[in-house]
């Protein structure tokens, strides 16, 4: 199946407009890095990441995080297992080491933020609000160490609280990042959307779990873990078409994106924009291909901006 | 931007000894001794990249060894002559080579599938005028033992070849000591080498994710000035001190 | 890898016991179909039945459904996506046509039961009550028509209500199957153990969705469908391995299972027995194939019974 | 126990026209005309049979004609010779010939890929002494139209070759008409057949899960006695009655 350059061609790609504005701020196209799965100095080894739509950072903390103990990684059928636990030097050392790496960059930043109780997500988006980075990611899909550790992202009360919290602190623009293992995503989305948030991102990962029968255990020393890469991707899609239909606010969504294709099914099916996650881990310019990839589809099959890419029948 | 994925196309892949296969392709990245490459598989069950060590680079070829221990290295070692495979160019921290001196001495002690990566190192040092032995150890059969430019002290679990028992006990036995020690192997036996001998360059392994740094997978508890630190073995590694190195995983 | 054959091989295979004992039903061994993936006539064209722990039918309603319109079937990384519907003939054909062709194996026959409420369950469970068939397994992901569509199987309190109900006309063995489209799996599988359940099967499939980028429209005529196959494995596991430590009830295990090694790996979860389902699209002769391997990999570690194969430590 | 997965050595795979393969290997299975094969794909992300009409069976050689259309007929046509696939035996309803009489005529009505399995059926009638000619459409460039062993008449959208229309404008224009009619096509193809000649016999499609009757992913609506009814397009199909089939969907 060769590409074939329709009418669009003829006047020429200056005519292709990938920028997206997502919650008021300006992307040069809908393509960001996967909270997790990126890191500016080893990423940015591989390819510029200024033809990035966004940077997306790894959570980041109000003190430092040790994360879980190795194996930390287990490999399952199109997909990975991964139990990290959000190690991180918290938000003091990121803003001293890292920012200064990610402004170099003519990209906006999203820095994921993560907590046990709201009080630490709050100090660490106070601490993120001084200084000039562009959007803000809270990962609910935190334990709450208060309610006995069941996940913020997993309560609609719970994750209406936190993000009203979190609002009122600051005036940055708020994606808040939905958890997957929910019975109703479509609750969740609506209760942050009415708490305030700016922005939508899903999925996190799936709960999964491995174990190695030789040595009878769990691969993960964790146990269990999340579960990305393109074996879930049908269930990211669905989720983002579903909560396309139940809120308003734009959508970054993710889960097993490896192609430019699927970067459109994504935005087919309602999101706004897209993150490139766990392909990374495989192709470590992923996220630049993808980019590369959505415009010869735009080429050929003739859309002149991400808004036109939408289904047709509903 | 000085990394990459490249595709090589396999020069070959061989059997060496039962369960472990040597793999050669043309590559003309420089590489140090104990850094390693990842190797993409070719079918798409299986997405995460294999670390490997450098066992051996000559002029643009390089070899790799590698022990056939689950799915992906029985895939990898299915490939033939002329298959083209996706390979990284080198990552992670070799062995610190810089304060080496001249006309002093280095032990190599290795077990198993962990052999390998000091066989470059052999040569390293051996540039750079240091007097080298190595100390192999082996469950059973062993490999590569004559491709050592150096003097070789044999060992074997099962008495197979040369003493019977393991690589600390022959030390042991014979006294063996070095101005350097370098190490690779199965954890069990880096552990009792660092104990052994603290300022010992060990090449831990780990479970990794991405390989290059960005996923934060693969991390070793290291003691640093402030505390302990969990560093990563894909990046800040895979060699470390054997002082620094804590067991407790 | 070749095989290990210790200790056991020497005292001859015959010290090898793979019989299970379900809910007071002996199966020669752990492995059955999984529902909707196996027709008696059509598999049976492949190998002899006889040789499986038991065999599980499609959903089988009241009265005739239609199932949904055409396409039915995605195919996903590493999985597909299904929406029969639960096309089948109802009860009345099901026990004249099917169950004749199922009585000739010599193998316990598990009858798994749809319904868009509860007195429709009800009426099959009846009329199956009268008949010799060996168990039942109630799907209860159907939605519930009288409460909007909501499945069953996502509610506790509605699970609980349908699983009471059944319980109280059949003496049959009871099996619910559980739904993986929901936030805490432990607490359906409480609920439906203390409505009365004998034994619990789990996952029944992801919700999940396709888009055909092209024609700018879902894959599905349904748009969305379940997910299945090796993709939803490690969710499937940690399900199996959560609803273990939450009931005391034997577990049916099932999600992606191809090799005698992942059959294993859900048996150390937790699982008594296992159903395979996708592997038999792909391989008609996967449940055959899979209990060959699993008795292969109890030669090689030597182990005597289905049993003892569990995790080492806890 | 009289179905199986073989597993076949590929003797020949190429293009015969743009986007359209012929594959052909050794198969000891006897086919009717109509039936197909499921092939099963060697990468692991890709699970599903691809099914594939028999063309042609001469002896122990199969040949089977397909579009690379996605990335399953993709991959297929990557293969090369030698290299080994699964294939299913004979599955599905293939044409009813049973009451066809010696001496009558029938006219086989094909579009672009759904020609390849009208070349068997044509070679069956022939020996049944039925008196065959084809009605043979495509987009742009023809193929297989010399392997065809009785009259062609040739139509093609955009008048590259033949008639300028499709094959029902031809079959008017022409006034061509016979005791038996067979297709295979597109959708809209098959129904415009069906409303023309109703006692047609269609050759129909659907996404498919198993391919071998154990999962109702493939139906196709038909009337029956007693209402319409979902049939397997994979068992109780490929093959249906034109006047049967109802188009709805
Ligand atoms: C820095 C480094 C250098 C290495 N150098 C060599 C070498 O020179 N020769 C050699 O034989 N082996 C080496 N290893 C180990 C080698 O990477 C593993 O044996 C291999 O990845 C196992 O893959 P598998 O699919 O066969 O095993 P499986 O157990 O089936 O693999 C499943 C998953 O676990 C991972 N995994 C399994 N074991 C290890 C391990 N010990 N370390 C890291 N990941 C693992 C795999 O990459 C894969 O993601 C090295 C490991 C590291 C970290
Ligand atoms: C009974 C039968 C006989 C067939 N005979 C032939 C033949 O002789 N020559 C030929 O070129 N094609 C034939 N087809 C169509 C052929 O099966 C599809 O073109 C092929 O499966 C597409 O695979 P893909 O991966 O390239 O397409 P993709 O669209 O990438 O496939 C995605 C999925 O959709 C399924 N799919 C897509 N299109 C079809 C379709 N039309 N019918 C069934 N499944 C589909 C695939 O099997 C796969 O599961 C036949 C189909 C059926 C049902
Ligand atoms: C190794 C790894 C680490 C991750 N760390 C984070 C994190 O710190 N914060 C977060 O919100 N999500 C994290 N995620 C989830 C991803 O951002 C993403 O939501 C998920 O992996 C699905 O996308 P993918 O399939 O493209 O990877 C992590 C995922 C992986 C694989
Ligand atoms: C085509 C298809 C049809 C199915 N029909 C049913 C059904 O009728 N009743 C049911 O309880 N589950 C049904 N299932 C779910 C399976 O029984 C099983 O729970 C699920 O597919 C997960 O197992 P697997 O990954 O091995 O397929 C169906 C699954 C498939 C793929
Ligand atoms: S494996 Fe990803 S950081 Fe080391
Ligand atoms: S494809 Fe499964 S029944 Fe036809």
């Amino acid at each position: 199946m060769d590409l074939y350059f329709g009418e669009g061609m003829l006047s020429g790609m200056n005519n292709l407009d990938m920028s997206v504005n997502i919650a008021g701020v300006k992307w040069k196209n809908p393509i960001t890095t996967a909270s997790g799965t990126f890191s500016v100095r080893e990423s940015g080894a591989f390819y510029d990441l200024s033809e990035l739509g966004a940077l997306t950072t790894k959570g980041v903390s109000y003190e430092e995080w040790e994360g879980t103990a190795t194996p930390r990684i287990a490999e399952t059928y199109g997909g990975m297992l991964n139990s990290i636990g959000l190690q991180n030097k918290g938000v003091g050392p990121f803003i001293e080491e890292e920012l200064p790496l990610l402004k170099k960059y003519d990209t906006p930043i999203i820095v994921n933020v993560v907590g046990k109780t709201i009080e630490e997500y709050c100090r660490v988006v106070e601490r993120l609000s001084e200084t000039d980075i562009d959007m803000l990611e809270l990962n609910i899909s935190c334990p709450n160490i208060k309610e006995g550790g069941i996940s913020f992202g997993t309560e609609p009360k719970m994750a209406f609280s936190l993000v009203e919290k979190v609002r009122k602190i600051t005036k940055k623009a708020l994606i808040v990042k939905l958890s997957p293992n929910v019975t109703d995503i479509t609750e969740i989305a609506r209760s942050v959307e009415a708490a305030g948030a700016d922005c939508l991102s899903l999925i996190n990962t799936l709960l999964g779990m491995r174990i190695d029968v030789a040595k009878r255990k769990a691969v993960l020393a964790n146990r269990v873990g999340g579960l990305s890469g393109p074996a879930i991707k049908p269930v990211a899609l669905r989720m983002v078409y579903e909560v396309r239909r139940a809120v308003n606010l734009p959508i970054i969504g993710m889960g097993g994106i490896m192609t430019g294709e699927d970067a459109v099914e994504f935005l087919m099916a309602g999101a706004d924009a897209i993150s490139v996650g766990t392909a990374s881990l495989i192709d470590p310019t992923a996220p630049l291909r993808i980019k590369n990839e959505l415009r010869e589809f735009m080429l050929e099959y003739n859309y002149k901006s991400i808004k036109e890419i939408e289904l047709l029948e509903e | 931007m000085d990394k990459k994925i490249e595709i090589v196309t396999i020069l070959e892949n061989k059997f060496i000894a039962k369960d472990v296969c040597e793999i050669s392709f043309n590559y003309s990245f420089d590489v140090e001794p104990g850094q390693f490459v990842n190797l993409y598989l070719n079918s798409k069950d299986k997405l995460l990249p294999r670390p490997i060590s450098v066992c051996r680079k000559e002029g643009d070829l390089l070899t790799l060894v590698y022990g056939v221990v689950g799915k992906g290295t029985e895939e990898l070692s299915s490939y033939e002559k002329g298959c083209k495979i996706r390979v990284s160019t080198p990552l992670g921290q070799g062995f610190y080579l810089d304060q080496v001196e001249r006309g002093k001495s280095a032990m190599l002690i290795g077990g198993g599938i962990g052999i390998p990566p000091l066989l470059e190192l052999s040569y390293a040092l051996l540039e750079k005028g240091v007097r080298v032995e190595a100390v192999l150890g082996f469950k059973e059969q062993p490999f590569l033992i004559d491709d050592f430019p150096c003097n070789v002290h044999l060992a074997s679990d099962e008495g197979t070849v040369g003493f019977h028992g393991n690589v600390l006990d022959l030390i042991k036995a014979k006294g063996l000591n070095a101005d350097y020690y370098f190490s690779c192997g199965p954890k069990a036996m880096l552990k009792a080498v660092a104990e052994y001998f603290p300022d010992v360059q060990l090449s831990m392994e780990e479970r990794m994710g991405c390989g290059y740094g960005a996923c934060l997978g693969c991390v070793c508890k290291t003691k640093e000035a402030d505390g302990i630190t969990r560093k990563k073995v894909c990046q800040d590694g895979p060699v470390f001190w054997g002082r620094d190195v804590v067991w407790d995983e």
